[in-house]
């Protein structure tokens, strides 16, 4: 609590985005994959986004730069610097991206051009934001390269992508998002496709940053082990809603919502081997056609009247849960020794 | 000590790169992806074994060979007793249904085209697991088992979630009630509320059944949860191997040392404390003389570079490949 | 070092490929009915005339033995004299060829020209009606008999326009792309309607990519995205599918040829084999493998060019 | 059998409502019933001269004139249906089965097979496709047969290295391992596995070479190898025409447009099935 | 009359080597005379001779020798004299059979000798078709020195190299270029020996383009869009077409085409079975129910009549006029068929595929046969199996055509009707008075006599009906308005010496 007071108190915010939705015409149909999200984002804090697959997390952050609108309806508002993103032309938005806000995506497979040199795709996001000259870009992004740990960066910037492992892309990818020094990373779950010892490598990296240059992150993960070890606060999302927001520590020792807490009890620690593991029943909804109050109610044990016909609303101060029938205090919780 | 149900020997296992015929007319030897270089293992019957390591160590590689469908280059792999190498036809056949295999990717391995119900019947009559009019009973009796509707039978896979789809391959796997189940990343593929769904529906057939399980997954948590005993593997190697309660609580080789500890702790408190790596993950195409780790070890010596560590210690509580550390048990 | 090794190793790939083409060549043309030389004297010739004429062509060998002969002589460059126009089969072909070349060269390139911003407009224009109008009026083009396409432009835009000349081919350059213009057109109707579906496809799928929006999420201008990020990775496919409807395009230049009085080997590989002119069926044959294969190289190169990935050996 | 029909989701379904995939359906089926009662549709004997109504251009009684023989140009339109769509098929669907089995096979065992089949394929591509269709008309002698037998012998390849490509595609899901662990024997994979799963894109890929076969068979026609005279077939009705292609527009004309209509349909159901096929759930 | 000008004309298919003993194909064949001049000539109907190279010419009593003597001041295209040596030369060549396949046609020459202007000509026998074989295109003249000097190891190597650059030539015009299978340039000769109407040297035209364009229709496009002059073989169907346009004069130059029917005669078909059309009375049969007249009006678009001798086309030397012969008589059709007993037989035609003509042709005669109860299946090969399958008799009946290329009959009767050359041109029919008419009749040398022995041949031959007999053709060319004398000999020589141009 006391942390995060002067986390808030010490920087500015930077972000805030209210009642975003976003939905995609899939087969005639309205799919709501981002439904009335707000929260917001101070400078140099950590954000973490879990959720299980499918619940929205990417589609939030893309739609905070305006890369979703291509594909479907975006509403609500991202304001940023006193400026609204969603209503931002296209034009006025590429001045935004990739300066301020830079992305990493989920995939560093497929996000770097196969056919472009490493050092041609950071250098264009040089030539875009930056007034450096050639030999000025060339610098920057062997020292870029250098800072995610590419060692012989000067060697590697005519390199093409498929020359490099999969956690070398996803630290290029970063490098390249790094460039024009943003003042907020959305990360999109940067570590899934690698193994645990360089996982470790590129969030120690990110954290760095972020304290070192008080850059703000928004971390989508759904691992909760990497939540719980980078993150300031925490947002679970869950049928492409908020369900639950507040500082890390809050949210892990005693999660008010019960698909927090599900998803803590799920986790095999501290329980004796070989014995059965907590499983929440049923199937997540298909965004399709989400029931018409809480999308959890249905796998709910503790569902009330109420969560049948009724959306529960986001509310709380720090401690945010969107529950007609929280956790409280009493309730055993697991997770966190 | 009983005979293990399956055991491997010095299992070699290499993917030759396709030589183009330039490098025939310059006689230069093909490439080769070195997945397994040399792994002995031992099942007993009713154990569990996790297979860890990172991401391209082989895990893959070791169970897709064990399940016949890789020929090794050297090493065997024998079925009680039984080396399988020399099994064609019926016998491979038999084989195969004695030992059965779950797939890292559930979807992938179930044929999209096929319902629920045929898929299980084909395997039901292929193998003869019936009498031809029992067969529709034995389909809701295996649903039963790995808990899905009846109705299940008539759908196709994609109309079924993650966690339900693993099941259906858990069913198709029991359906010809074989003796060994190797689990490849049975769960990794789903998330943490379905993956805690399968691991308990495992654990109770395991008890039920009396199945050996081969349990590959990277999940440290949950190896540690399932298994008996864990084997700890880098660059197609064993490194490490032992009771899983031991091995966990106190990893000998540098390598597990590291990797255990890069889990990531569920308590933000509970950091600073990791051994974190340096220098890249060789590649599999060149192995590194000596002791394939020998690059990463923060404890590296220079017998590291020279000799490759041989498994060394009691079999029963754990043995360690490396020079510097004793494999006394705990 | 590594493209040229990767340019070495696809040439020796040739070999083996030739090897059968000349063996089927071979095969094939002795499958032909009717004896050459009946095709040669043509219907007057008295029976010992023919034994004659037989005997010149070494048709009364034993069949291995034509093969060797055969190979023998590819492989020293002689492919004997044409009996339809007793002239060194070589120099026939070789007098030619330029005509054929010309047309197909610049029926690609009107292809291009015209599949390539038909194609980014329709993939832009998804399924709108300017999309479904353009696929429409291609389509047409693709089902369209060639000659009769031919035939039409002839008629209203060369005789009755007279805009065009009613075929041939000219002597200089400029009169060659100026006769050339309706055959080329007429050729590059159908192939720019294949290169148009094609392109237009890999456009919608490369313009939904990852490293698409990644680029958009770096905030490049659009005509960054369309020109570096979009069209090169859209062109790969395109590429291999060009080089492999060569072989295509060579059999829509074999009737335009005829239709525009172009004096280019498709037409010669008719009269060939209607004559049964052996030794110029088969070097025709030959020149068109060794020609098609030089351009499956030439786009595999470019394919190389433009992607990295497959430059590797 | 259950394996091999088409599983679609109901979300998918709306592909059929689409006007294109309606359109072309109703060109194709149609198209269909011309072919096999031509003698219904048609109000003349096709191949019946009239002197005395020589080019007769289109009018209430001949709906697309007559020829140069007389002979009603509607009625001959309509008989070509026969001979065309039957060309459509008949010179497709051998292609097909061989190109499909062959390609299963190679593509399933690799090794040498795969080699040896990569440089025939390479080989026979090298030709032109018409080149090569010409020549083995030549061999075997000229008609509807021998062209079907032709073009069966060039065309197969297409469709198997299509079929190779899918099936290697295919083998990268794992529900071929997971027959090979199961105790499956290879033809059970091969054939009712991932056969069904690998043929979509070929299906989609015969449509047009439906089309394409009756464009060639016209091209055929045209240089005197394909359907004969007096036969009734588009490419000879055009060629005739051509003659009389400003006198007598109408000779050329109309059969040019029963082509691009038939072609036209094909594609647009091509253009729909794959449509239905690509979305997988 | 006009001089100067050069003509376009479009060619259906181009030369390849235009010599006089090696030409062999129709498009060399009537480009000879155009580069080389004869001993001999014919007038435009083709049958009366006059003077060539040679002033004049005279048989030996005896008829076993030919005199000729030269015209004084003949020149090669490169201004050298033409002379004796040069005569004897060309004609050695022409008789030599290791060199021309036209050879057998001088079997006769036994020796060629020169003496200042005269020429002798010995031969081995008479034969009363050396001189008009003297009027014929293999027997042109060519200089003995250009072909010493020319490039090359072998005579026909020679050919060629002179054919390609340093053309040397006796005709009114000489190669200037030739691109294959495009385009053939001639040039006028200035040093050629005709005289036109206006007393100066022929040609009247500077040159001609040949252009080469094997489509009909666009042959006709390229002369309607003014590109070309004058182009040849119209299809029958467009001539009307042609003939309605004001800017074009379309010509039908009667030929010594005819197109016929062979039918196999023999006892028993290829595959052993009996053969119904081995009787007399179903070929006759056949040759009544067709209605040629009907066919001219479907296939020739009434640009051609029904043959009238049946063994030759009505312009060939010789050629008697029989009327039209087997007259379509449905009645008498029947009869036959029922005298043979032939009802319901059926009989395959072998046609030439993708041939419009034969597509016409079949459909009519399967409607016209009907009638007689004949059903008639069809056969389709190409050309060169159809040669094959004429040569092995493995056909019941086909369709061929027939153009002179010598101005003497024994060419086409020998090809026609003589059993031991080519089986009667596949027929197999074989008639031993016919036989030994044609045999006497090559060494004949009484014209009247030989003119009977022709019309009993002709007769007998109409009367055994090996061939179901049809129709002869024009040639149909067509030229614009302007192109005035140009001509087309009934052997189908393309004569554009007098050709002018009115501008
Ligand atoms: N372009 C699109 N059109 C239609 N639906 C889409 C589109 N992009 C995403 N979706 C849908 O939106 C939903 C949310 O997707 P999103 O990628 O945000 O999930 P996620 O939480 O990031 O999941 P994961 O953990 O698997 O990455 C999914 O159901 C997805 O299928
Ligand atoms: N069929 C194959 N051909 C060539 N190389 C292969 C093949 N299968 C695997 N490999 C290579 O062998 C090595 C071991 O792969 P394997 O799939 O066994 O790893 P893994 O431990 O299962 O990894 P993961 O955790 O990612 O599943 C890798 O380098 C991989 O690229
Ligand atoms: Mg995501
Ligand atoms: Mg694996």
């Amino acid at each position: 609590m006391l942390e995060n007071a002067h986390i808030t108190s010490a920087h500015p915010r930077i972000l805030d985005v209210k009642n975003l939705s976003t939905s995609f015409d899939v087969a005639g149909k309205q799919l709501k994959a981002v439904d009335n999200v707000s929260f917001h984002l101070n400078q140099g804090e950590v954000l973490g986004i879990v959720g299980e697959s499918g619940s929205g997390k990417s589609i939030t952050l893309r739609s905070i730069i305006g890369l979703s609108r291509r594909y479907g309806e975006v509403t609500g508002e991202v304001n940023w610097q006193g400026e609204n993103l969603v209503a931002m032309l296209e034009r006025d938005l590429r001045k935004v991206r990739g300066k301020d806000i830079a992305m990493i995506f989920q995939e560093p497979m497929s996000s770097l051009n196969p056919l472009l040199t490493v050092g041609l795709q950071i250098g264009e996001n040089l030539v875009e934001h930056t007034s450096l000259d050639k030999p000025g870009r060339r610098r920057r992004s062997i020292e870029l390269l250098e800072m995610v740990g590419i060692p012989d960066a000067e060697n590697r910037l005519n390199d093409y992508p498929h020359q490099f492992s999969g956690g070398m892309r996803q630290r290029v990818m970063i490098a390249i998002a790094l460039a024009s020094n943003p003042k907020l990373l959305l990360a999109d779950e940067p570590t899934t496709a690698l193994d645990v010892t360089i996982q470790k490598q590129i969030l120690k990296l990110i954290l760095d940053l972020s304290k070192d240059l008080g850059m703000a992150v928004i971390l989508v993960t759904h691992d909760l082990g990497v939540a719980a070890q980078t993150c300031d606060r925490l947002a679970v999302m869950y049928g492409g809603k908020l369900v639950e927001t507040g500082a890390t520590r809050e949210v892990l020792r005693a999660p008010k919502h019960r698909y927090t807490m599900g998803l803590l009890q799920s986790v095999p620690e501290n329980i004796e081997p070989r014995t059965p593991l907590f499983s929440l029943p049923g199937t997540p909804p298909s965004l399709m056609n989400l029931p018409l109050g809480c999308a959890f109610a249905p796998r709910c044990a503790h569902s009330v009247a109420d969560c049948a016909e009724k959306k529960p609303p986001l509310i709380g101060e720090q401690h945010q849960v969107a529950c007609f029938n929280p956790t409280n205090s009493g309730e055993a919780t697991k997770g966190v020794a | 000590m009983s005979e293990p149900v399956l055991q491997t020997e010095n299992l070699v296992l290499h993917f030759k790169k396709d030589r183009s015929l330039l490098d025939m007319f310059l006689a230069k030897s093909a490439k080769a992806v070195q997945a397994l270089n040399g792994v002995s293992l031992a099942l007993q019957k009713g154990e569990t074994l996790g297979i860890v390591g990172e991401s391209g160590c082989g895990k893959s590689t070791l169970a897709r060979a064990i399940a016949g469908l890789y020929k090794p280059q050297s090493g065997d792999i024998s079925f009680h007793g039984r080396s399988t190498a020399s099994n064609k036809g019926a016998a491979l056949r038999e084989f195969n249904r004695r030992v059965q295999m779950i797939f890292q990717d559930p979807y992938s391995s179930l044929n999209p085209r096929l319902r629920v119900g045929d898929m299980l019947r084909e395997a039901l009559t292929v193998h003869n697991m019936c009498p031809p009019e029992a067969v529709g009973a034995r389909i809701d009796e295996l649903l039963d088992l790995v808990r899905l509707p009846r109705d299940a039978a008539e759908k196709l896979p994609h109309e079924f979630s993650g966690g339900q789809r693993q099941r259906i391959a858990i069913a198709r796997a029991l359906s010809v009630e074989p003796e060994v189940l190797i689990a490849d990343e049975l769960v990794s593929a789903l998330d943490v509320s379905v993956q805690a769904q399968v691991v308990n529906l495992l654990l109770s057939l395991q008890d039920e059944l009396g199945l050996t399980v081969l349990f590959v997954a990277h999940d440290l948590r949950l190896v540690r949860h399932v298994s008996h005993r864990v084997a700890v593997i880098y660059l197609g190697s064993v490194v490490e191997i032992g009771d899983a309660k031991g091995l966990f609580a106190n990893p000998k080789h540098p390598y597990s040392q590291a990797l255990l500890s890069a889990a990531p702790s569920l308590n933000p408190d509970e950091k600073g404390n990791e051994i974190v790596l340096t220098g890249e993950l060789p590649s599999p195409l060149n192995i590194p003389s000596g002791c394939a780790f020998h690059g990463r070890c923060p404890i590296a010596q220079d017998i590291c570079r020279e000799r490759k560590p041989i498994l060394e210690g009691n079999p029963k509580s754990g043995q360690v490949a490396c020079h510097l550390v004793e494999p006394t048990a705990n | 070092m590594s493209s040229l090794s990767y340019f070495i190793s696809r040439l020796l790939q040739i070999i083996p490929t030739f090897l059968i083409v000349m063996v089927i060549i071979f095969l094939l043309v002795r499958a032909l009915p009717g004896d050459p030389a009946i095709a040669m004297a043509d219907a007057k010739a008295t029976a010992e005339q023919l034994e004659q004429i037989r005997e010149r062509l070494g048709l009364h060998e034993p069949i291995w033995v034509q093969f060797a002969y055969f190979v023998k002589n590819v492989f020293t460059g002689n492919l004997g004299d044409s009996i339809l126009m007793k002239a060194p089969v070589t120099e026939v072909i070789l007098e030619r060829l330029p005509a054929s070349g010309f047309l197909a060269l610049y029926a690609v390139l009107f292809s291009l020209l015209i599949a390539g911003p038909l194609a980014f407009v329709a993939a832009l224009n998804r399924n709108g009606w300017i999309d479904v109008g353009i696929r429409s009026v291609f389509q047409i083009g693709l089902s369209t008999p060639v000659f009769y396409i031919g035939l039409l432009l002839l008629t209203f835009l060369a005789a009755q326009m007279r805009w065009f000349p009613v075929g041939g081919y000219g002597t200089t350059f400029w009169e060659h792309m100026y006769h050339l213009l309706l055959p080329a057109l007429t050729v590059a109707l159908y192939t720019s309607a294949i290169i148009m579906r094609n392109l237009r496809s890999s456009v919608i799928e490369v313009m939904d990519a990852e490293y698409v929006q990644f680029a958009r999420a770096k905030g490049l201008p659009e005509h960054v995205i369309l020109g570096r990020h979009i069209l090169r990775n859209a062109l790969i496919s395109t590429v291999t599918l060009l080089g492999l409807s060569i072989g295509n395009l060579m059999s829509g230049t074999l009737v335009t040829e005829t239709v525009f009085a172009v004096p280019g080997v498709g037409r010669l590989m008719l009269d060939a084999i209607f004559a049964r002119d052996y030794p110029l069926i088969q070097g025709l044959t030959l020149t068109f493998a060794v020609l098609v294969s030089l351009i499956f190289l030439l786009t595999d190169m470019i394919q190389a060019m433009l992607d990295p990935r497959l430059r590797v050996s | 059998m259950m394996t091999s029909s088409f599983s679609l989701r109901k979300s998918q379904l709306f592909v059929l409502l689409r006007p294109g995939f309606l359109v072309g359906l109703a060109i194709l089926l149609s198209s269909i019933a011309l072919a096999l009662f031509p003698s219904f549709f048609a109000p003349f004997d096709p191949n019946a001269f009239n002197y005395s109504a020589l080019k007769q251009p289109p009018s209430a009684e001949h709906w697309f004139g007559t020829d140069n023989l007389g002979r009603d140009t509607f009625s001959r339109v309509i008989w070509a249906y026969s001979v065309n769509i039957q060309m459509a098929f008949v010179a497709t669907i051998f292609a097909l089965i061989i190109g499909v089995t062959v390609g299963s096979l190679v593509g399933y065992y690799g090794g040498i097979a795969d080699a040896i089949f990569g440089r025939c394929v390479d080989a026979i591509i090298t030709f032109p496709f018409l080149v090569l269709v010409i020549a083995v008309v030549a061999v075997l002698g000229p008609g509807l047969t021998n062209m079907y037998i032709a073009i069966t012998l060039v065309g197969w390849v297409y469709y198997a290295r299509l079929m190779r490509a899918e099936i290697m595609g295919q083998l990268a899901n794992d529900y071929a391992a997971a027959g090979k662990v199961m105790g499956y024997s290879d033809r059970r994979i091969i054939f009712r596995h991932l056969l069904p799963n690998a043929i979509t894109p070929v299906i989609v890929y015969w449509m047009t070479d439906m089309a394409l076969a009756i464009l060639l068979g016209s091209s055929l026609g045209y240089l005197g190898l394909g359907a004969q005279p007096p036969q009734a077939e588009w490419g000879v009705l055009i060629a005739e025409g051509r003659n009389f292609i400003t006198t007598a527009w109408w000779l050329s004309l109309m059969p040019g447009i029963a082509i691009v209509l038939t072609g036209l349909g094909f594609s647009l159901v091509g253009d729909g099935i794959a449509d239905l096929m690509r979305p997988r759930g | 009359l006009e001089r100067g000008g050069s003509l376009t004309f479009a060619r259906y298919d181009d030369s390849t080597l235009i010599d006089p003993i090696y030409a062999d194909r129709n498009p060399d064949i009537w480009m000879v005379t155009n580069l080389y001049d004869t001993l001999l000539r014919t007038e435009a109907d083709g049958k009366t001779i006059t003077s060539g190279l040679a002033a004049s010419y005279k048989v030996a009593e005896d008829g076993l020798s030919v005199e000729l003597t030269l015209r004084d001041g003949i020149k090669f295209s490169d201004g050298s004299a033409i002379e004796g040596k040069d005569v004897v030369f060309s004609l050695n060549r022409a008789a030599n059979p290791d060199l021309s396949p036209w050879a057998g046609l001088l079997a006769s020459i036994d020796n060629v000798t020169s003496e200042g202007n005269k020429v002798t000509i010995g031969l081995k026998n008479s034969d009363p078709t050396i001189v008009l074989m003297l009027a014929t295109f293999n027997t042109a003249i060519v200089s003995a020195d250009a072909f010493e000097s020319a490039a090359g190891e072998t005579d026909q190597d020679k050919a060629k190299a002179l054919s390609m650059e340093g053309f040397v030539g006796s005709g009114p015009f000489v190669m200037k270029a030739h691109q294959r299978g495009s385009m053939m340039q001639f040039a006028a000769n200035s040093h050629y020996w005709r005289e036109g109407e206006d007393g100066k040297p022929l040609p009247y035209i500077d040159g001609i383009n040949f252009l080469v364009i094997p489509d009909d229709a666009t042959r006709i496009l390229k002369l309607q869009a003014g590109e070309v002059d004058a182009a040849e073989f119209i299809p029958f169907a467009r001539v009307s077409e042609m003939q309605a346009d004001a800017n074009i004069n379309m010509e039908l130059f009667p030929s010594t085409r005819i197109i016929y029917s062979p039918i196999n005669t023999r006892p028993e078909r290829a595959d052993g079975s009996a053969n119904p059309l081995s009787d007399l009375k179903l070929r006759q049969a056949l040759n009544y129910a067709t209605n040629k007249d009907a066919l001219v009006q479907l296939v020739l678009h009434g640009a051609g009549k029904p043959v009238s001798s049946g063994l030759m086309a009505s312009t060939t030397q010789l050629a008697t006029d029989n009327g039209p012969i087997y007259q379509y008589d449905l009645e008498k059709a029947k009869a036959l068929v029922a005298e043979a007993g032939a009802e319901g037989t059926e009989i395959t035609l072998t046609t030439l595929a993708g041939s419009a003509d034969d597509g016409i042709i079949l459909a009519a005669l399967q409607q016209m046969w009907s009638d007689i109860g004949i059903k008639l299946n069809v056969e389709q090969v190409d050309g060169p199996t159809r040669g094959a399958k004429n040569r092995s008799g493995d056909f019941d009946i086909h369709t061929y055509g027939w153009v002179n290329d010598v101005n003497d009959p024994a060419q086409v009767a020998g090809w026609l009707g003589y059993n031991p050359t080519a089986k009667a041109v596949g027929t197999g029919w074989n008639n031993d008075e016919f036989n030994s008419l044609y045999e006497a009749s090559n060494t004949e040398m009484d014209p009247a006599k030989r003119a009977e022995q022709y019309a009993r041949m002709q007769e007998i031959y109409a009367a055994e009906a090996p061939l179901l007999f049809m129709y002869e053709t024009p040639f149909a060319v067509a030229l614009s308005q302007d192109i005035k004398g140009y001509v087309q000999t009934p052997l189908g020589n393309n004569e554009f010496a007098t050709t002018w141009i009115d501008r």
